[in-house]
């Protein structure tokens, strides 16, 4: 009984942390894109946004989902993980094109 | 095929509370993203602005499926990375057309 | 208040902004955004109605969101034809302005920001 | 619970201000892109107001497709800022009477019957009918079918519209979306890695649509989006718009729905009655042309009218 509380109590604590975690990446990811000089680095901050502070956040609700939704929210971080490292490199050549005549 | 809900058991409506509070905390961020968008020097900023909207909508719509223990909403997560990407993506590669031009 | 009356009150702001864009936007693409916005407002007090008829076990009253369902598909059909026509317009004319002549000197030149 | 309630006064103090930047941006572009995250933010909404069916359709549809469909507008339009017109007293009284309006459908939304009439017991009831244990799909296929089997016709008449507004020259030739040149074929990467996921999850949603939130638009919204991405990412050619097989393909959605409506006179004696016991297999049946024909309409309806009749 006891030990079963502890568990509980864990998954909790689990959830809580990397959750929080996840919202300050997301806090970090906007404010970097505020912040930051130019638009390389505002890429930077962005994805780590995208990478971690989904990541974390979807890591910390995994114990809540049984079997295939669990399956489904990884497989929304991933897609997410494919798709904006693409978008990232788009932006990235756009950056370039723009910056001589900026 | 049994479908997954997000189990419910040993769960506190302060979990859900948390969960709804960063969810809260993640839209509040889209504020100040979206006053990136609008205040975006180029066109990069603004995409890198969409994108981190995209991710931000996804992680709220993860949190709030959770909290509300409703798997069907992890498919309208699941849609909107795939159809998010795919925004992207034209913005990127259709403004790029749209320079050329010019 | 609940939240179905809080959106339900967005979705009247919303139909205005969206009124206010489709009269006094000369851009025939904006007019267009504002019509999609407007429809949006008005989908979503469809939407409020549907979620204060919930019964029988479900959150919502189904009809009305099925009727959603079809509303937005209808209006992205006409959003499609009234884009082609606007590109087809300004192919034939030359411009992308429903305003009056007295104000054609601003044409194609500015730079987008 | 009042921490749900915070999320809903977020959502919707962020929707009006994307609204409001729509409408007070100058850039037309920028207003584009206030527009699809309009949309993002609406399908939010849904979910907060739980339905979930119409969350799916707003990502998919009210996103993803319109803002390629007006991205794609943009690349082919002279860049353009906004002019407002100069009249100011114009302006002010439209202004007075769009918030009269907003004014009047507020007090509406205060003042709705309590307690509020629903179809919800009577849409229930019937399920066991049709088989199906989604109530918005019932609607949309058997409740309200003449009404879904319209719509596709819209959406035919729509693109025949738009393909009438071609320059004669062009008349059967070929749309464009745009152009891209992807000189490290990232693009290419992405576009052969997301369809096949892009098109399970169609299936996926067309499949679960029967019984939980999902469905056929919702699936061919999908299958467009993905359809465009091989496109532009060069992997695949537009067709022309007098392949044979793309119009058979545009029109089978709307006819198979006409022929399972006939079939209903013969089988049980009305237009668009299905027989109970194969109800569902029959709905299913119909929903797969239906999403295909959907999916290549929305695509040619984002690609606008043929622009060049290139020889092959």
């Amino acid at each position: 009984m006891k030990t079963a509380m502890t568990l509980l109590l864990a998954r909790d604590i689990f959830t809580i942390v990397a959750v929080t975690f996840g919202a300050f990446f997301f806090l970090a990811g906007t404010v970097g894109l505020i912040r930051f000089p130019d638009t390389l680095t505002r890429l930077h901050a962005l994805t780590k946004a995208d990478n971690l502070g989904l990541g974390l956040v979807a890591l910390g609700l995994l114990p809540w989902a049984d079997g295939i939704l669990a399956l489904k929210i990884v497989c929304v971080w991933v897609l997410v993980q494919f798709s904006s490292s693409t978008v990232s490199q788009l932006i990235a050549r756009l950056a370039q094109q723009e910056r001589p005549q900026a | 095929m049994p479908v997954s809900f997000v189990r419910r058991q040993g769960r506190c409506e302060t979990m859900d509370n948390f969960l709804f509070a960063v969810a809260a905390f993640v839209l509040g961020l889209l504020i100040l993203g979206l006053v990136c968008v609008l205040k975006g020097a180029t066109l990069a900023d603004r995409m890198m602005s969409a994108q981190l909207l995209g991710t931000s909508g996804i992680a709220a719509l993860l949190l709030m499926a959770t909290a509300v223990s409703e798997p069907a909403i992890i498919d309208v997560a699941l849609a909107l990375a795939l159809l998010a990407a795919f925004a992207s993506i034209a913005f990127a590669t259709s403004s790029g057309d749209r320079q050329d031009r010019e | 208040m609940t939240s179905a009356t809080l959106f339900g009150l967005c979705g009247a702001i919303l139909i205005g902004l969206g009124l206010f864009e489709l009269i006094t936007d000369p851009h025939p693409l904006r007019k267009i955004l504002g019509f999609n916005l407007l429809g949006g407002g008005v989908f979503l007090v469809l939407g409020v109605v549907a979620r204060r008829g919930a019964a029988a076990g479900y959150l919502g009253d189904p009809v009305p969101q099925a009727l959603v369902i079809t509303g937005i598909v209808v209006a992205f059909s006409a959003t499609a034809l009234a884009v082609a026509l606007v590109v087809r317009l300004s192919e034939v004319s030359g411009r992308v302005s429903l305003a009056y002549a007295s104000s054609e000197q601003t044409d194609s030149d500015g730079a987008e920001g | 619970m009042m921490v749900a309630l915070i999320v809903d006064v977020g959502l919707a103090i962020l929707i009006l201000f994307v609204a409001g930047w729509i409408v007070a941006v100058r850039s037309t572009f920028a207003a584009v892109i206030g527009f699809v995250v309009y949309g993002l933010l609406l399908s939010l909404v849904w979910v907060r107001l739980w339905a979930i069916d119409i969350a799916l359709t707003e990502a998919a549809i009210g996103s993803g497709v319109t803002g390629a469909l007006l991205l794609r507008t943009l690349s082919r339009l002279p860049v353009e800022h906004s002019e407002r017109s100069a009249n100011g007293s114009f302006r002010f009284i439209a202004g007075l009477f769009c918030a009269f309006i907003s004014l009047a459908i507020a007090m509406v939304i205060v003042a709705l019957p309590e307690p509020a009439p629903t179809l919800a017991p009577e849409a229930s009831a019937g399920l066991p009918a049709v088989g199906v244990g989604n109530p918005v799909t019932a609607v949309l296929l058997s409740y309200r079918a003449f009404d879904t089997f319209l719509e596709k016709v819209v959406l035919v008449l729509a693109l025949v519209g738009c393909w009438s507004l071609a320059a004669d020259r062009d008349w059967g030739g070929t749309p464009v979306l745009w152009r891209y040149s992807d000189p490290d074929g990232v693009l290419k990467f992405l576009a052969q890695t997301l369809p096949p996921i892009g098109v399970l999850v169609a299936i996926y949603m067309l499949w679960t649509g029967a019984d939980h939130p999902g469905g056929a638009f919702q699936a061919s919204a999908m299958l467009a989006a993905m359809w465009m991405l091989t496109i532009v990412a060069g992997l695949m050619r537009m067709p022309r718009t007098n392949d044979d097989l793309l119009r058979l393909t545009l029109v089978s959605g709307a006819s198979a729905f006409l022929l399972l409506g006939f079939a209903g006179f013969g089988i049980v004696g009305s237009f668009l009655a299905y027989p109970p016991d194969y109800a569902k297999a029959l709905i299913v049946a119909v929903e797969i042309p239906m999403t295909i024909a959907v999916a290549a309409t929305l695509v040619m309806l984002v690609a606008g009218p043929p622009q060049r009749r290139d020889m092959s």
